[in-house]
């Protein structure tokens, strides 16, 4: 019983009783489904082993959904628990695990997993190619963030949550002050999926410069694309100082080394140090594709080319470089004087500069437009006037000696959502909004979804402007309960009513995805929203292969220079298609990484080793492995063609 | 538009509460530290405020205007590539925002991050060190040493050396001005003064783990003569701080205010000069002798824990 | 023309093996740290770019200019890691 | 698949280009890793607890002769390619066995190294300063260890294909690893050996 003792949860309670029944229930369901309706082999054939970049999209679309609603059950228990001075809904400890998991879940298993879904989905439609450089790996990406995810949240019912917050500032990440294998999960399925997030950065810079449509030079790329170039230049530059920082912290943990410890020569601000270098680029990874998002949004549907292409392209080339250089504004505090401060202050809010740019071209794009207000073009109209305020917060942050009062405080809290939800999020609904048709073939309830923009639009100024005040008179951040007299309770109350405005609105799209899978009409155009991007200009649903023949490009929105001028897109003969092979072993890798992860967790040293064999086995089967893909014959694909896309 | 008008009250709450229907307590200063920082956030609120009108009221003229509702059905929307003098407009103009802002930021970093200006006096020095999750307060010049409270005189400046004996905490007095973290391998400097008598909360900003939402304290400020006689009563009447007594109160947990005499300094000396660069020889070998007594004091109290 | 004798590859390892030996022959010279210091810089960086010319073939396809960007951003990111991070912990605080 | 004669074979297919390049993204995540390692490392340098500092354990003897092993290596694998390149397997196989004995070698001596430092008192858990230490070179020499792992498939598909567009292109992506290795144990040498003895 001893080997067992170390899976239970230390502080159970019953939101963690109700889990387990809730998971155990939930994989019953599962499985019991899938042998009933006899979908073993579909799914293991169409999902499980797919290389196909739109279905490895969709996959990540549902994981980040599902991610967003574990990550909004803790917001709202959150907001619930401080809602009222005093209050005893949870406890210390529970609070502190549900605002470290709400963080960590949003940030890196929500937010990362939308825009991987959108990025996959879309980019290689973008720019007219049939699948990304790498279709295998991509899969192994996702399988790495799908371990990394199911890892973290497994933690919930076995061991222990990780209770350090997001950011698991050490030493209080460290064995001294947390002892459960809650922060070990932390450190190990953020690696795992860390690993998976970075292959996908290597995928896609390479996709992107290697295998755009004739014609289709850096400066002829769509906005989206150009950001996600970026992005993942980002990812790739950023990522490794965060898998140096976890393995040390992971040594720290489990091998009783010193380099965050107080004593023998341990520095504990060199976690702090290297979690931000990784840390505030990860900010611009989260915001560049939004922006590229609402760039294709916003030319759709003002139906007027995006204004100051270049000018929108040298200021996410300026933000990606800048985001490297401002690091140190999370923690002015630390007392490394006021030199050192002044100069990250500078550099951070000359951040401001390129995306003022970018806000101003925005507006000017929306100018001599003709402006269609559909639900993405809600969320995107929805997202400048909330995000100018964010942003213009942020730039009160970033001055070192006002960010002394700020720091660690609810005006923190307010600023940083005021920046993630209308800038991050709002993208994501409005992609979700915008590509959903060329997904799966329908289009979304357009009323439901005006309703949960405006839901969730009121809702998030409800929730988070409160903060600002709260935060200037005093109350700091990841304060579980607070009393009477500090008077933040009727702020701490709006906030709730807030969140609970928030739910709804999620609620409703998630209702108008039912919805519209029971009731939306089947027979839509490939090109319903009248757009601008080669991603219209193939049938819905999308073929397999993509593009019959590949598109050749002449300007930046091709696909509406075909549709006005009548410019010929698709100028060749239809050839053989090569396509690539499916593959299991992404998925049985992703499944090995989870043991190894686990085993990790709970320092099982015989199972680590055997994993680690087992990775390095799949590696060589890899290597070994003469797999030329196939081909599609041309009857095959000019029957398809003619069906307009739709499989056999 | 509901967008608007929510945004209209929103902003209209936000200028209200902040210009003063109800001071919030870092924009009530009781020090010149505090009103500094008072000073450069209401600065800021101001060019940004600018920012935001100039924003908003482009955005929803532009957005009303051209409204594909309000246009006739065959307006067609121009094609306009960009235009150089506009996209240099602004940029140039978020410069010299940002420029401005950056010299308000660096002038007012350095004016915190030194002694108040115009404070001539020897600045009081209070070693304030934080344990899960409590704050022990030191004066080695009184020597007396007070949990979770703080007595300071008004109108003297006061340097903290601030220090932890766990996890990173954040000393913060919002009325009297900004955080500073208190760490355990080295002791940061922090300035302030007060200039108005009164009770003033604090509190550790920075999450230190179950207890952290209760780790607060109480500063009162008093006249010089007010503080010296305080010091003589605590001298008169409280017990002197042993080094076992230390250790009971480092135990993880709360714990109500309480008064000694004698610091723990002495005995558990705060861990200064640990970031020289490079550390002459000697030098090193004295921290080294240090940390050896260091060791076999911390072995002794292990003795003394036993028996009890 | 593709010829026998590896000319350019021999001439990289001998030059790189100069390198090194300067290198390695400051730890028998009593020169100041500064000076050792910037010699070490000069004759590293020498070496990547040896390596990463001669023998990585860096400049040899379409993809130079990828290829080198990609390079100028990690050495980038990388010194401004290193002297960042220093600047934060270390020299921030005299 | 289309093989397109006019370049070396490494680079005969599109999806050959796609993997060198691909590798080259990879060697600039690298570059940052590594980055950031010696940022630690020289963040820590000072923090040796009560452990020994670098010039106590620092021994030049070994620290040459893993230099030499190490850039022989690397001229080798640079003849192997240039080798391949002139169609000659034999001669190729050849250069890819003597670089990977070299990195054996060189990770033989990298051990001794290592009982060496543990044996005056710097374990892994001694302080900052070995655990950074221990760390850098470990990571590099676990880079070194794949190697030679990878470097035994590469040559065993060698002696099983011959040189082909598939294996060549391996043959090259692993010369580029190896080149980099090369680089990075450059700046550990001159950075942390070279700098810690001065």
């Amino acid at each position: 019983m001893d080997f067992l003792d170390r899976f239970a949860v230390p502080n159970p309670g019953p939101t963690i009783y109700a889990s387990m029944v809730a998971i155990a229930l939930t994989t019953i369901a599962i499985i019991i489904g899938l042998t009933y309706f006899k979908k073993w082999g579909y799914l293991w054939r169409e999902w499980l082993t797919t290389v196909d970049h739109k279905r490895i999209g969709i996959m990540y679309l549902i994981s980040a959904i599902l991610m967003l609603f574990r990550g909004g059950v803790d917001a709202i228990m959150m907001r619930a628990q401080t809602a009222v001075p005093d209050n005893t809904l949870l406890g210390a400890q529970e609070y502190n695990e549900i605002f470290t998991t709400h963080g960590v879940v949003m940030i890196i298993f929500m937010a990362m997993a939308f825009i991987m879904a959108l990025m996959n989905f879309v980019i290689p439609l973008q720019i007219g190619t049939r699948d990304v450089a790498f279709p295998r790996l991509n899969a192994l990406s996702y399988w790495l963030y799908f371990a990394g995810a199911m890892l973290f949240n497994i933690s919930f019912v076995v061991g222990g949550s990780p209770d350090s917050g997001w950011s698991s500032y050490f030493p209080l990440a460290g064995t001294d002050f947390s002892e459960s294998v809650g922060t070990n999960y932390y450190m190990i399925a953020l690696q795992i999926s860390g690993i998976g997030t970075l292959i996908t950065g290597i995928n896609f810079i390479t996709t992107i410069l290697k295998m755009r449509a004739p014609g289709m030079s850096l400066m002829k790329m769509p906005m989206f694309t150009w950001s996600a170039l970026i992005t993942n230049l980002i990812i790739v530059f950023a990522f490794p100082v965060l898998t140096v920082a976890l393995a040390m912290g992971t040594m720290d943990r489990l091998f009783a080394t010193n380099f965050f410890t107080t004593e023998n020569g341990g520095m504990d601000m060199l976690w702090a140090n290297l979690f931000w270098v990784w840390g505030h680029p990860e900010v611009y990874i989260l915001i560049l594709p939004a922006f590229g998002i609402y760039s294709e949004i916003i030319s759709t549907f003002a139906r007027r080319n995006l204004y100051g292409y270049k000018s929108m392209v040298y200021s996410m080339i300026a933000i990606s470089l800048l985001s490297f250089l401002v690091w140190v504004h999370h923690f002015f505090t630390m007392g490394q004087g006021a030199l050192v401060n002044s100069i990250f202050s500078i550099t951070t809010m000359a951040i401001a500069v390129p995306t003022g740019i970018k806000i101003f071209n925005w507006l000017f794009t929306l100018r001599k437009g003709s402006i269609v207000l559909t639900t993405p073009m809600l969320y995107s109209l929805g997202f400048i006037p909330i995000f100018t305020i964010g942003g213009v917060t942020g730039v009160m942050l970033g001055m070192a000696s006002a960010d002394y009062q700020y720091h660690n405080t609810m005006f923190l809290v307010a600023h940083f959502h005021l920046v993630i939800i209308p800038g991050v999020v709002f993208a994501m609904i409005a992609g979700l909004f915008y590509w959903w048709p060329k997904m799966f073939g329908f289009m979304l309830n357009e009323r439901l979804g005006k309703w949960s923009f405006w839901f969730i639009a009121i809702s998030v100024c409800l929730t988070f402007f409160p903060m600002f005040i709260s935060g200037l008179d005093g109350q700091a951040r990841r304060m579980y309960t607070y009393s009477e007299s500090t008077g933040f309770g009727v702020w701490n109350m709006i906030s709730f009513i807030g969140a609970i405005g928030l739910a709804i609105g999620f609620a409703l799209i998630v209702y108008n995805i039912y919805y519209s899978v029971r009731y939306s009409p089947r027979n839509i155009p490939a090109d319903p929203w009248n757009a601008r991007s080669l991603e219209w200009a193939t049938a819905t649903p999308v073929p397999d292969y993509n593009f019959a023949i590949l598109p050749e490009v002449k300007s930046t929105e091709a696909f509406w220079d075909s549709k006005i001028y009548g410019d010929k897109l698709f100028n060749k003969r239809i050839e053989p298609i090569h396509m690539p092979n499916n593959s299991g072993m992404p998925f049985i890798m992703g499944i090995i990484f989870f043991i190894w992860g686990f085993a990790f967790v709970f320092g099982l040293w015989i199972l680590l080793v055997l994993s680690t064999i087992g990775i390095g086995i799949c590696l060589a089967l890899r290597s070994y492995e003469k797999d030329e893909g196939y081909y599609i014959p041309v009857d095959e694909i000019e029957r398809v063609e003619k069906t307009g896309g739709k499989k056999k | 538009m509901k967008l608007k008008t929510s945004f209209l009250i929103g902003m209209f709450i936000v200028v209200m509460v902040l210009t003063g229907c109800e001071p919030l307590l870092v924009l009530d200063p009781k020090g010149p530290q505090g009103r500094t920082t008072a000073n450069v956030i209401m600065i800021s609120i101001w060019t940004m405020a600018i920012v935001v009108i100039v924003v908003f009221a482009m955005y929803f003229y532009i957005v009303r205007k051209y409204l594909a509702s309000r246009q006739s059905k065959d307006y067609v929307p121009p094609y306009i590539e960009g235009s150089v003098k506009l996209e240099i407009i602004w940029t140039a103009i978020p410069i010299l925002i940002v420029a401005f802002l950056s010299v308000v930021t660096v002038i007012s970093t350095y004016k915190v991050e030194s002694v108040p200006e115009g404070y001539e006096e020897e600045p009081l020095v209070i070693y304030a060190s934080s344990s899960n999750w409590k704050w022990h307060f030191s004066y080695p010049e009184q020597d007396i040493e007070t949990v979770n409270y703080l007595f300071i005189p008004t109108n003297r400046p006061i340097e903290f050396k601030l220090y932890s004996f766990g996890p990173i905490s954040s000393f913060w007095i919002p009325q009297l001005g900004g955080q500073k973290y208190a760490m355990a391998d080295m002791v940061n400097t922090l300035n302030l003064a007060a200039d108005v008598p009164g009770e003033y909360s604090g509190r550790n900003a920075n999450f230190t783990g179950e207890g952290f939402a209760q780790q607060t304290f109480n500063v009162t400020a008093m006249s010089p003569k007010e503080f010296d006689k305080w010091i003589r009563d605590i001298k008169s009447t409280a017990e002197t701080l042993t080094e076992e007594k230390f250790d009971e109160l480092l135990q993880p947990g709360h714990l109500g205010q309480s008064t000694y005499k004698g610091t723990h300094l002495e005995f558990s000396p705060p861990p200064e000069n640990h970031h020289s660069k490079e550390p002459l020889k000697d030098n090193q070998e004295e921290i080294k002798n240090q940390k050896i007594i260091k060791d076999d004091l911390s072995n002794d109290e292990d003795h003394s824990n036993m028996k009890h | 023309m593709k010829e026998l004798f590896p000319r350019k590859h021999v001439y990289g390892f001998i030059s790189s093996l100069l390198l090194s030996i300067i290198a390695l022959s400051l730890y028998y010279f009593d020169l100041t740290f500064q000076l050792s210091m910037s010699i070490l810089l000069i004759t590293a960086f020498f070496q990547a770019a040896i390596q990463l010319i001669v023998f990585m073939h860096a400049g040899e396809t379409e993809d130079k200019k990828s290829i080198y960007i990609t390079i100028y951003y990690g050495v980038f990111i990388a010194l401004v890691t290193i002297f960042g991070t220093l600047l934060a912990l270390i020299w921030g605080y005299y | 698949m289309k093989v397109d004669k006019s370049l070396p074979l490494e680079y005969g297919t599109e999806q050959n280009r796609l993997n060198i390049l691909g590798f080259w993204v990879f060697i600039g995540a690298e570059i940052a890793l590594f980055g950031t390692l010696f940022a630690s490392y020289f963040t820590l340098i000072n923090r040796t607890g009560n452990g020994p500092a670098g010039a106590e354990i620092f021994e030049i003897a070994p620290v040459m002769i893993e230099t030499i092993l190490l850039l022989t290596s690397s001229f080798t694998i640079g003849l192997a390619i240039h080798a391949m390149r002139m169609g000659k397997v034999k001669a190729t196989i050849t250069f890819f066995i003597i670089t990977l004995l070299l990195g054996l070698g060189f990770l033989g001596i990298e051990i001794y190294d290592f009982i060496v430092f543990i044996h005056e008192g710097a374990t892994l858990q001694t302080s900052g300063f070995t655990a950074i230490l221990f760390l850098i070179l470990g990571t590099h020499g676990a880079h070194v260890l794949v190697g030679i792992f990878w470097g035994i498939f590469i040559i065993s598909q060698l002696f099983k294909h011959g040189l082909t567009p598939r294996t060549n292109n391996k043959a090259f992506i692993f010369s580029l690893y190896w080149h980099f290795l090369d680089v990075v144990w450059i700046f550990i040498f001159s950075f942390i050996f070279m700098k810690g003895m001065l």
